[in-house]
């Protein structure tokens, strides 16, 4: 299969108003992606699905990676062959921030496989794919309101017995011991027939 | 009875029961067969939540064989079924409907809360979606540790919970729950909220003690 | 010397045969001749009823012990007699479970239909019990003596249809209505053949009545061949499908489908707890127990003894044999084979069951119409009806399992 | 022929059946509580720490408060805090110890991590599993009081390992020793009246080897 | 399962919402639902018995474990990825230890890969085997075909209990290697083990697959196109019972799979009768696998000397690893910022992307049908929703 330099020219060459650029990956993986626009993506997508040197029939797997220091929200897809058995081609779409504009093409229509995943992603990083099928939450009740997996989603407090807190745990639980501080680990009252009082 | 243990949650011995026996109180003989009988006849509800349910149904299965107690009889509906094993994590999302089949179980019926994830939320804990300790919601008679707990130590949970049926009293203030007048057996079903379960935890069950640890700064 | 003994055996023998009614006379002896009727059929009542309800305590055990042991493991075995630590095979479960079940709260669901949520599960008991009334348990013990007797317990036996869906209408739960109504759908499929496969009996005995049909089958051929219907080519098709309409009208498996745990939680019974929930437990082995009593009476000879020596050993003694040899097939059977969808279900009843059930009533005409062939030609006649019966179940049976076959698998080169 | 499939079936259940009567493989059942299987020797459920013997377990701890495993461990169930003394460990030398020493055995999911961690082979993993209570905050925390066991304790539970980790102790002990004599040895000969008293006290651990030395927590 | 019709408003007291008037019949199954093998739901719209819609409704085992994952540390994930498919914990385990391997370029001796092989190949053995009980558990049969495949499943377990320490949470691999060697005694009784498999297999087949219930509930039914199934990201048995040839040991060739002589079955039809026995197929060929890798393992240490267990700090950058699992194809998607804990840290779970021909396959049958084909489907909840 050609490498991922290869692959940008000639797509670049299809797609001639595209941006299209090589983001390399400086592990011992060495598995490099394509970073897409996300306008032409969806043709983009059929291109590498229907090109008879690469048919990438098959998307593997569809992650939502939140950059808070780029400022955006990114899709990795990772493609592969069924037919000619190679792979993987990774592609990425960004959105432009964080808040607002989140929307990306969906690539359900193209890999019928990505239609749950992106839907996780929607529901956890709040990325809005549009003509998405069926874009719903998928893993949280539809009430919720926030997107979890982002870096910088703060969990409910849901406090309640934490005997061994340390690091962030043990500064939310502080928020939750009575005014009174008390030296050690003794608590007087309800607790007294309670581990804390053990010497 | 069994031999496994000599000394009763509720702090009866054997020795005490024969005591009470030999008496020949009738009360207490009729407290004492009614007790073996549900004791002997705990119905599971079939439902499993997670990793524990494997370890449930391998407890019912050919090498531990839970049927020797009686309770291989896992009923699909919570109307037939006595017990109640929440056997795994439960999300805050699942909360909502076990509370619910808890709801639907006939008196008198018994949870178990098997593996760390039931008692606490487990390794799973500080995750925003995980529940912490299905006690919040609704009252838990035996707490199995360890994830998931042997079989085994699913067989010795139910045998702490024939046990603690065999103890109970019928009357007076240690009366099982469904022999109570001031309690009720409907416990509120939690709603979904915007970021989080509402109420996050039901008062009148979940009473934890509080606990402080200080800051560690020395050394 | 000899003569005298015999006499005594004879006797003695006779008396054990008599004993169950010579015990209730004797009760009754002290009652005035009006009344001695009525105290007669309550204690033959009583003693059917508990005696079955035993049964029914003693199968639940049973049932889950085959179960257990087929698949490799003891089943209930610690609870023994209460406060002991006898453990007595754990035949003290179904104690605890009826203790349990007796105590356990009653939940009616807030929209159910009352009255019929209350009267399903007492319906369904009662016309179970009723069709014990026509089951000849030994000889001369036959709790009523009916000239239709055949007739009168598969109309008791129908209505306890009506009180299955009785209990999946009353609960207004979607899961039991859908179970109600394929229970319903089962239930009247099946009772066709079921009544089919029984006509050939009914003609050849040429009486309705248990006791004669049972009296009928007395005898043997050569010594040792009894003279049970189940003995003939169209008695043991019958029987093939008398069971297998059996097991579907008792829903138990692989016809299990309103009940069909997997798909439709417990069916009928999802709404039921506590006591009305063991109603209906015991009311599905009693007409378990009482379709399993009609087929031995039909085709296993009722209490006939297999083999002449054995009439020494009382005769509802091997009514109890025979009865329970079929319900532990039903065990067996249960503890073996997936369900059946709904539509393969009736479709096996429609398209398999009922045409070998017409079949099987001319292969039954052909047999009666050569009942005085004697010699080298009765040879031919057990040929020809048997081909008239292997024949169609060859053919029917293939097209009933056209597009299902063994398949072989290929490799990646 | 229609059926034949069935009773194939039935025949293998009839087997399984009869067989459950005379074949012990078709009757697998081990009869807990009265029989058990025995627990293999690798089996882990919870951790507890090591004492080097029964009689003052809390004063023998091999811990010395590192917290690496407090660190290490996913659920985040431990929890440890350091003396601000330092008590002498079973070779003598001054460590610090654990004041508190608790582990959530409502939490602990026995993955064994804080086993593979600890340098000081302080924390092994036990193999009860008979712990259903009825109580939760009091019987599922355990302190260090509870955690303690003693090394034979050890030895019984997972005697291959154990073995291993005594001789590997009893190396690293004795070479510290000599370590440490060589090092008194030097000192004395470069400053011989200074250091005499202290080299005696302390020698079989006064400087710590460098593969048990408690990184920074 | 009652969950939505019923709402509890008092004390002995229970309301059923008045729907049954209509033409269609609106059924929830699940979450909690005999067969739907755990906490899954369907929202099944009926006509009659027959599907016209079937919605997945997922979520209520949504355990965080992706974001659990970016709070810890790499060696910190290795438990709860036992936790992911709970019947597969030595697959998960080794997928992961794959991708970290990937991203840090840490080797694995020899002998460590043999034995991951042979990890692997029990577990396959250990999850098809259950998933046969589970299938005909799902059709009726009442637990028998069940309680014999967990009566092989508890000899594996031992095998695994007695290796790694826990029956089910292996927690074995380690980034390098694994974590402890298997003893000529361990791998004398895996061996007779995989060499009992076989007759075990026998009987099972014997009890099931010659039964004609057992055929007329599955053949013909859930049919799966191998178009649809490609597009859809299938993996694994069922992606083979629709006779498309894609296994990852032989087109990835992880570990040392290539040295290895088996046959991969592949199915006509792509019903539920096919995704059965495939799996049957795979587990024959494993056993021959498992035999291989018994003759062949060679000597050697099982860690590399030169990995870290703690203070383990990948370099930038990001690696998707990926094996096949019994379940289709399991990956890990890393990013790696340097730091002790990965940036991002993705699971891709075959199970939930499985499950996305759940509707196409179910429309047209019955309830009845459902049940058993997402019984074949193979799901584990733990997976689907991490």
């Amino acid at each position: 299969m050609e490498t991922t330099d290869q692959l940008r020219d000639r797509l670049l060459a299809r797609f001639p108003g595209a941006e299209i650029s090589v983001v390399t990956n400086p592990g011992p993986a060495a598995q490099h992606s394509l970073l897409l626009s996300p306008s032409p993506a969806r043709d983009i997508a059929v291109f590498l699905r229907d090109d008879p040197a690469l048919r990438l029939d098959y998307c593997s797997n569809v992650t939502g990676i939140d950059w808070p220091t780029l400022g955006c929200l990114e899709v990795v897809y990772h493609l592969y062959s069924m037919a000619l058995k190679h792979g993987p081609v990774i592609l990425r779409l960004r959105t432009t921030n964080r808040t607002d504009a989140v929307t990306l093409p969906s690539l359900t229509p193209v890999w019928r496989a990505c239609e749950f995943q992106e839907r996780e992603v929607f529901d956890l990083y709040g990325i809005v794919f549009t003509e998405h099928p069926d874009l719903r939450r998928i893993l949280m009740w539809d009430e919720f309101k926030d997107h979890p997996m982002r870096k910088d989603y703060v969990e409910p407090d849901d406090y309640e017995w934490e005997p061994t807190p340390h690091g962030g745990v043990l500064e939310k639980a502080k928020r939750h011991y009575p005014a009174a501080p008390v030296a050690g680990v003794a608590d007087p009252g309800p607790a007294s027939a309670s581990p804390a009082t053990k010497p | 009875m069994s031999d496994f243990a000599t000394t009763l949650p509720t702090g009866i011995t054997e020795p005490d029961r024969d005591e009470l026996r030999r008496q020949g109180i009738l009360l207490t003989s009729l407290e004492e067969f009614y007790n073996w009988g549900r004791s002997n006849s705990v119905w599971p509800l079939q439902f499993g939540l997670a990793c524990c349910a494997i370890e449930m149904i391998a407890a019912s299965m050919a090498r531990f064989d839970i049927a020797r107690f009686g309770s291989e009889v896992f009923r699909p509906s919570p109307r037939q079924a006595d017990l109640l094993i929440v056997s795994g994590t439960v999300t805050k999302k699942m909360a909502p409907q076990v509370v619910r089949l808890w709801n639907q179980m006939p008196e008198p019926k018994y949870c178990i809360a098997m593996g760390a994830c039931a008692i606490s939320g487990g390794p799973f804990k500080q995750g925003y979606n995980v529940l912490k300790g299905i006690d919040r919601f609704i009252p838990v008679d035996i707490y199995i540790p360890g994830c998931p707990p042997r079989p085994e130590a699913l067989l010795h949970g139910l045998m702490t919970l024939q046990e603690k049926i065999r103890g109970q009293k019928l009357t007076g203030p240690d009366a099982p729950r469904h022999l109570r007048a001031d309690t009720t057996c409907d416990y509120p079903v939690p709603e979904f909220g915007e970021h989080d379960l509402e109420p996050p935890a039901n008062s009148a069950v979940w009473q934890a003690p509080t606990m402080m640890r200080k800051e560690k700064g020395q050394a | 010397m000899s003569a005298a003994w015999t006499n005594i055996a004879t006797s003695a023998h006779s008396l054990l045969e008599r004993l169950p009614l010579l015990a209730r006379d004797f009760t009754t002896d002290w009652l005035p001749e009006s009344a001695r009727w009525l105290a007669n059929s309550l204690i033959t009542i009583a003693t059917v009823v508990v005696a079955f309800a035993s049964l029914f305590a003693l199968l639940t055990i049973v049932e889950r012990k085959v179960l257990a042991r087929v698949q490799n493991r003891p089943g209930p075995n610690r609870v023994g007699i209460p406060f002991t630590k006898i453990k007595l095979f754990g035949l003290g479960q179904p104690l605890a479970d009826g203790i349990k079940m007796l105590t356990k709260e009653d939940i009616v669901p807030r929209a159910a239909d009352q009255v019929l949520h209350f009267l399903a599960p007492v319906a369904l008991l009662a016309f179970s019990i009723l069709t014990f009334a026509v089951i000849p348990f030994g000889r001369q013990l036959v709790p009523l003596e009916l000239d239709a007797g055949v007739l009168y317990f598969f109309a008791a036996g129908a209505a306890t249809e009506l009180a299955v869906f009785m209990a999946g209408w009353a609960s207004h739960n979607k899961y039991s209505l859908l179970a109600a109504m394929r229970a319903l759908a089962q239930l009247i499929s099946y009772e066709l053949p079921l009544l089919l496969s029984i006509v050939p009996v009914v003609m050849l005995a040429g009486s309705l009545s248990t006791v004669g049909i049972v009296e009928k089958q007395a005898g043997w051929t050569w010594g040792f061949v009894p003279h049970w219907h189940v003995f003939t080519p169209w008695g043991a098709a019958g029987f093939a499908i008398f069971f297998v309409a059996a097991l579907a009208e008792s829903n138990r498996s692989p016809f299990d489908r309103p009940e069909a745990e997997s798909e439709l939680i417990a069916g009928h019974l999802t709404e039921y707890s506590g006591f009305k929930y063991a109603l209906f437990f015991m009311a599905e082995y009693f007409g378990m127990c009482a379709l399993c009593g009609m087929g031995v009476t039909l085709f296993l000879g009722g209490w006939q003894a297999p083999l002449p020596f054995l009439e020494i050993i009382p005769s509802y003694f091997w009514f109890a044999a025979k009865l329970l040899t079929l319900l532990f097939v039903f065990m067996w059977i249960r503890a073996t084979l997936p369900r059946l969808r709904i539509d393969q279900l009736t479709r096996l009843a429609w398209k398999f069951l009922v045409p070998l059930a017409l079949i099987n009533l001319g292969v039954a005409v052909f047999w009666a119409l050569t009942a005085d062939w004697t010699g080298a030609i009765r040879a031919i006649r057990w040929i020809v009806a048997g081909a008239l019966i292997v024949g169609p179940f060859v053919l029917i049976g293939r097209k009933l399992s056209s597009g299902i076959a063994p398949r072989t698998y290929r490799y990646a080169t | 022929m229609l059926g034949s499939g069935l009773l194939q079936g039935l025949a293998v259940t009839a087997k399984n059946l009869v067989g459950s009567f005379h074949d012990p493989a078709r009757l697998t059942t081990v009869e807990y509580p009265e029989q058990r299987t025995k627990l293999p020797e690798a089996y882990r459920n919870f951790p507890f720490l090591v004492s080097e013997n029964a009689t003052d377990p809390m004063g023998t701890l091999r811990c010395v408060a590192c917290q690496i495993c407090e660190k290490e461990c996913p659920p985040q169930c431990i929890y440890i805090e350091k003396s601000k003394d330092k008590k002498p460990d079973a070779t003598g030398r001054p460590q610090l110890y654990p004041t508190v020493f608790d582990i959530d055995t409502s939490v602990c999911m026995s993955c064994q991590i804080c086993v593979e961690v600890c340098p000081f082979d302080a924390i092994k993993m036990d193999q009860v599993f008979e712990i259903a209570t009825t109580d939760r905050f009091t019987a599922l925390l355990l302190d260090r009081e509870q955690l303690a066991k003693p090394n034979d304790y050890y030895h019984t539970i997972h005697p291959t390992e154990a073995a291993e980790v005594d001789a590997r102790l009893a190396a690293e002990r004795k070479a510290a020793a000599e370590k440490a004599a060589a090092a008194a040895a030097k000192a004395a000969a470069a400053k011989p009246a200074a250091v005499a008293g202290l080299g005696e006290a302390g020698a079989p651990g006064s400087s710590t080897p460098a593969t048990t030395k408690p990184p920074a927590a | 399962m009652i969950a939505s019709g019923l709402q509890t408003t008092g004390a002995h007291v229970r309301e059923v919402h008045d729907d049954f008037h209509g033409d269609l019949l609106e059924v929830s199954m699940g979450p909690h639902h005999p067969s739907t093998h755990g906490v899954f739901r369907m929202q099944v719209t009926l006509d009659g018995e027959t599907i016209v819609k079937l919605k997945p409704v997922f979520g209520y085992l949504h355990r965080n474990h992706e974001k659990l994952g970016e709070n810890t540390s790499y060696l910190g994930s290795m438990p709860y990825t036992d936790r992911l498919d709970y019947l597969n914990s030595m697959t998960n385990n080794w997928a992961y230890a794959l991708a970290v391997e990937k991203l840090a370029g840490q080797p694995v001796p020899e002998r460590a890969e043999y034995l991951r092989i042979i990890l692997a190949e029990l577990t396959r053995l250990l999850n098809h085997t259950c998933l046969a009980g589970f299938l005909l558990q799902d059709s009726g049969a009442s637990g028998t075909p069940l309680m014999y495949a967990f009566r092989e499943r508890e000899k594996i377990l031992d095998l695994f209990e007695s290796l790694s320490g826990s029956r089910m949470m292996c927690n074995f691999q380690r980034f390098g290697g694994c974590r402890t060697d298997a003893s000529p005694e361990w791998l004398a009784a895996a061996k007779k083990l995989t060499d009992g498999y076989g007759a075990f297999l026998d009987e099972y087949e014997r009890l099931i697959t010659g039964n004609e219930i057992l055929m007329a509930r599955t053949q013909g039914v859930g049919v799966l196109k191998p178009d649809l199934a490609i597009s859809a990201g299938i993996t694994g048995p069922m992606l083979r019972a629709t006779g498309v040839d894609y296994d990852l040991r032989k087109v990835d060739a992880y570990g040392f799979y290539s040295r290895f002589a088996f046959r991969v079955p592949l199915g006509d039809h792509g019903d539920t009768y096919d995704r059965y026995m495939i799996r049957v197929l795979e587990m024959r060929e494993s056993i021959e696998i498992l035999q291989q890798a018994f003759r062949d393992l060679p000597a050697g240490p099982i860690m590399d000397p030169k990995a870290k267990l703690r203070g383990f700090r990948p370099k930038t950058g990001e690696a998707y690893g990926r094996i096949e699992g019994p379940k289709g194809e399991i990956g890990f998607y890393l990013i790696s910022d340097g730091t002790p804990n990965p940036y991002r840290y993705r699971v891709r779970p075959p199970s939930l992307i499985n499950l996305t021909v759940l509707e196409d396959l179910c429309l047209g049958h019955t309830v009845a049908d459902a049940v058993i084909i997402l019984g074949s489907i193979d799901i584990v909840l733990g997976e689907v929703d991490r």
